[in-house]
């Protein structure tokens, strides 16, 4: 019953493919920014269960990192989202089809 | 044994808490289930002994990313649902496909990668990292070694707060 | 339509627009009463207001034109029920003067003495409203504290706390009890004392101040195009007392001062009505120092019916200029026509000009500033 | 197997209870000190001077109607006080109320950040009950609830970093110790901060003069009018529970947690009779009744006026206050 860091791995791949789906299927913008940050997790998990198991720090760096990057991308695609819901009325990514307006 | 029942518990509700995230019909339900979500991450994060990244999961992505998700799912209040748009050129089928290719892809390389090593000299052996100071190790990591990465980080979020007030500002 | 979009489009599509409406009353904890004010809002800024009133609307002015004339008086005190004394003043005034009655000179002081208390009263009780309004919670029982001993003299007086019937056509019902004048006294002494309470939790307030400071300005050509009368119009820096303009009862016996903003804001009113207190207190205390000996009733005859002919006369009641038009047909033993120029409403004209602009917070505290009573807005 | 799982889960059962039970008398307390301070009495029908008035409130809100709108969203409306409530009560894990082991549930290395982190997720409480209500009010309010929230949290947060400067450590314990260590409290290090955290510990516990979003004068009782019987009793237990968290933390971070005044002074070493827990109890007590006296006192402010403190006074305040930190603890 010992947990390697296989097990780890495929957890990480197992979320990061629903995000996948996610993105893939779903047609409501929200939804999938949140899928996107579901595989930003699957990413995290991988990250710091490998820090832990060979020891080294960077790993967990990584982590922070990403988070970070994270929060600036949820700032600022939901900005777009809200000036684009302002104007156009709806947030399905399929008439999310102009250039400009 | 106690991680095991650990991580399995975890591992479930992740992933269940996941698939409940992309199929729910109601977006405000979806970010409840991402924040319960993050939750569970963050007590996995605990279960590796990364402390310092569960608090800061918690704190960033549950108490602050999330909440922005919920304030946007607030304000775009929909006459109608964004689904029931169907473009004839999107194939949901396709992208299932295609997502249940990436994760045979995955696996195949976690089959591959860890199928080659023998257990003895797997790393899996390797106990907690040193002890109490996690946190204080973090930070001397990104102060030193990762001291550009971590600057550009920080311009980074600035740009995107500034971008994000530039954009969701109503032109008057 | 699936589910969700049933769902959606049946929940209050409240930011289909950028506009939001929201209905604030009539069951609402601050619109002192019933009143309903609808708010369109564009966040929490008030883009605009539809001031709605009528729901206690109880054809008090129909009414009076089926009583006879002393029947009225108790009528008049359901108006403005915080301060019936000063309603029923203002309409013995007017029939009175319809009728060319005399009223002998003690009635007229103590008279004044009930008006001035009753303006206490009303004031406490818009201190306490208003302070509670914006969150300070303590100065309403400090408030309605010293309110229970202004009840407490007129239950002294004629035995009512609320509705006092306390004046009569010609004169008063009763003279006042034996001793009465020395517990005004002490009332106006305790008064004295606790004025600077309720000053020290608001008045230099940093929180009070931000939140009264140049809230709801209006300017003195508004307040007067506007036809805001008492504290609000004063408020403005515009001269105007009835009890100075046109002199009744035994003001123009006594001496006062009457308090004028100069910024014509919240807090400029809030001062103006705190001022009141005093002068009141003053008022009192000289009403009572020269209270003439004599009879509290004048000549009345038995029935009174007065000659036809029409009359309008005006007191300064709490909340500003409160008028009485009526109309005797000379025949009947009821009026013709009864007509109330309510200050309340008068003073409910500014709201929407007021609020408009402001924050929702900023509502709540521009209805407590204007002081007003549905009773008397919708007679 | 007793250390591990028995003594910690009695532990926490006590813990429970006693904030639980803390927080009912934290409520008569707050009726009383407004009482005494408006010159009314208070409760006094149910039990001596209406103590056992503590009993009675829950009982009440136990047995009373539980009525859920109609086009309410069933799950979060049943959500929400729960998600409001678990944070609040959490958090006391790693509060230690005295020094010995035997006074906390666990002392982790991260304690203060789990602090911070956990109480951050009580604003989902507040966020779902406004939208799940499905009402314009409290909508309104939940979403001004929010907005402070964040905005506060930022705000205290920049402010602690100073005080882990201060004390080089993120445990709560750790914090106690540097203190006695360096035989100053906190409060005298860090005298801005202190004011900082407090301030900010009102906005976020939603009290006067920051209860906006609860302020029954505009918004008709706020995020929390469409709930009634127990499940409002949790918001209620919420916010309460919440006070006692940052008064407990203010006088850990600041005020020397279960340390006697003067840890280094000799010569009062006598007052070392009275067991560190009473210290304890008694400092977070004044705090308490700091909070209630503030609410007796204050008017509220105004919803941008809020903000405005927040974003441009407190955050400015506290990051100048971190540098100062940094500047005094390298000069030194």
């Amino acid at each position: 019953m010992e947990i390697t860091p296989a097990h780890y791995t495929v957890l990480s791949a197992a979320l990061f493919s629903i995000g996948v789906i996610g993105v893939l299927v779903r047609r409501n913008v929200i939804i999938i920014f949140m899928a996107i940050e579901l595989m930003l997790n699957a990413v995290n998990i991988n990250l710091v269960a490998h820090a832990r198991y060979l020891e080294n720090l960077a790993g967990q760096v990584f982590v922070v990192f990403v988070i970070a990057v994270a929060a600036a991308e949820a700032a600022v695609g939901l900005g777009i989202l809200l000036a684009f819901f302002r104007n156009k009325e709806t947030v399905n990514i399929d008439e999310m089809n102009i250039m400009r307006w | 044994m106690a991680e095991a029942i650990a991580f399995y518990t975890l591992a479930v509700l992740i992933l269940g808490l996941g698939v409940a995230v992309i199929t729910t019909p109601k977006t405000v339900h979806s970010v409840v289930f991402l924040v319960l979500n993050f939750l569970c991450v963050a007590v996995l994060y605990v279960v590796l002994r990364a402390e310092f990244l569960a608090v800061i999961q918690v704190l960033v992505y549950a108490g602050g990313i999330v909440v922005l998700y919920l304030f946007v799912v607030m304000l775009v209040n929909l006459k109608r649902a964004p689904e029931a748009h169907e473009d004839p050129r999107r194939l949901a089928r396709l992208g299932l496909a295609l997502s249940g290719a990436v994760l045979l892809e995955l696996a195949g390389i976690v089959v591959y990668s860890y199928g080659r090593v023998t257990p003895a000299s797997a790393p899996a052996a390797a106990g907690p990292l040193t002890g109490a100071g996690n946190t204080e190790e973090l930070g001397w990591l990104l102060y030193t070694d990762y001291l550009i990465p971590f600057e550009v980080a920080s311009v980074l979020l600035l740009v995107a707060m500034v971008g994000a007030i530039v954009l969701a500002r109503r032109e008057s | 339509m699936t589910g969700q979009a049933a769902a959606a489009s049946t929940a209050a599509p409240i930011f289909d627009t950028d506009e939001l409406v929201i209905n604030m009353g009539p069951q609402h904890p601050s619109t002192h009463g019933v009143l309903r004010v609808v708010l369109r809002l564009d966040g929490e800024r008030v883009v605009d207001a539809d001031i709605v009133i009528g729901y206690i609307h109880r054809g008090i002015e129909k009414l009076s034109e089926n009583r006879d004339w002393t029947q009225i008086i108790l009528l008049t005190d359901r108006m403005d029920y915080v301060a019936a004394a000063t309603n029923n003043l203002g309409y013995c005034e007017t029939v009175e003067k319809l009728m060319e009655i005399e009223v002998p000179r003690r009635a007229r002081y103590v008279r004044t003495v009930l008006a001035e208390l009753q303006r206490i009263a009303s004031h406490c009780l818009w201190l306490g409203t208003h302070a509670m309004d914006i969150g300070a919670m303590t100065v309403l029982l400090y408030a309605f504290r010293e309110r229970e001993l202004v009840l407490d003299l007129f239950e002294d007086y004629c035995g009512a706390r609320l509705t006092y019937n306390s004046m009569r056509i010609g004169g008063l019902p009763l003279d006042i009890p034996t001793g009465w004048d020395a517990k005004v006294r002490a009332f106006c002494d305790l008064m004295e004392g606790k004025i600077p309470e309720y000053e020290e939790l608001l008045t230099n307030n940093r929180i009070w101040l931000e939140r009264t400071r140049g809230i709801g300005v209006i300017s003195a050509e508004d307040a007067i195009g506007l036809g805001l009368c008492g504290p609000p119009l004063r408020g403005s820096g515009v001269y105007r007392d009835v009890r100075k303009d046109e002199p009744y009862a035994a003001y123009d016996e006594l001496d006062f001062d009457v308090p004028l903003g100069t910024r014509g804001d919240t807090y400029d009113r809030y001062l103006i009505r705190l001022e009141e207190f005093r002068q009141s207190i003053r008022i009192i205390r000289q009403a009572l120092d020269g209270l003439p000996e004599g009879p509290v009733m004048g000549k009345v005859p038995r029935l009174i019916k007065p000659k036809a002919g029409e009359t309008y006369h005006a007191i300064e009641s709490p909340k500003g200029e409160l008028g009485y038009f009526i109309v005797s047909d000379g025949r009947a033993t009821n009026p013709y026509r009864f007509r109330v120029r309510p200050p309340s409403f008068c003073n409910l004209q500014g709201l929407r000009p007021l609020i408009t602009g402001h924050l929702v917070a900023d509502v709540v505290a521009l209805i407590g500033t204007i002081d007003i009573v549905l009773g008397e807005v919708d007679r | 197997m007793l250390d591990t799982i028995v003594i910690p889960v009695l532990k926490i059962a006590v813990l429970l209870n006693a904030v639980l039970v803390a927080v009912t008398f934290m409520v008569l307390l707050e009726r009383k000190v407004i009482a005494w301070a408006q010159s009314r009495l208070g409760p006094m029908r149910v039990g001596p001077y209406g103590v056992l008035q503590a009993i009675a409130d829950p009982i009440k809100l136990l047995v009373k109607e539980d009525i859920r709108p109609v086009r309410a969203d069933p799950m979060l409306f049943t959500l929400a006080p729960i998600l409001s409530l678990v944070p609040a009560l959490v958090v006391f894990a790693v509060v230690p109320f005295g020094g010995d082991e035997l006074f906390y549930v666990t002392d982790i290395n991260v304690g203060l950040l789990f602090i911070i982190s956990v109480t951050s997720i009580g604003v989902y409480g507040i966020i779902l009950a406004g939208w799940a209500s499905n009402s314009k009010y409290p909508l309104l309010a939940s979403l001004r609830a929010s907005a402070q929230l964040i905005s506060y949290e930022i705000a205290v947060t920049m402010t602690l970093v100073s005080v882990i400067l201060t004390a080089g450590t993120l445990s709560m314990v750790g914090i106690v110790e540097a203190q006695q260590q360096s035989g100053l409290w906190f409060g005298f290090v860090q005298p801005v901060a202190f004011v900082l955290v407090f301030i900010g510990g009102l906005a976020e516990t939603n009290r006067a003069p920051f209860d906006l979003p609860e302020a029954e004068q505009e918004l008709t009782g706020g995020f929390h009018t469409e709930y009634s019987g127990m499940r409002f009793a949790l918001f209620f237990l919420a916010e309460y529970a919440n006070i006692i968290v940052i008064s407990a933390v203010v006088t850990i971070l600041f005020w020397g947690g279960w340390l006697r005044p003067f840890p280094n002074v000799e010569a009062l070493a006598f007052l070392d009779l009275i067991p560190g827990w009473i210290w304890f109890f008694a400092k977070m007590f004044v705090f308490l009744y700091i909070f209630i006296w503030i609410r007796a006192t204050l008017p509220r402010y105004r919803y941008d006026q809020l903000m405005r403190l927040g974003w441009k006074v407190l955050i400015p305040v506290a990051i100048g206050n971190i540098v100062l930190t940094g500047v005094v603890k390298v000069l030194l």
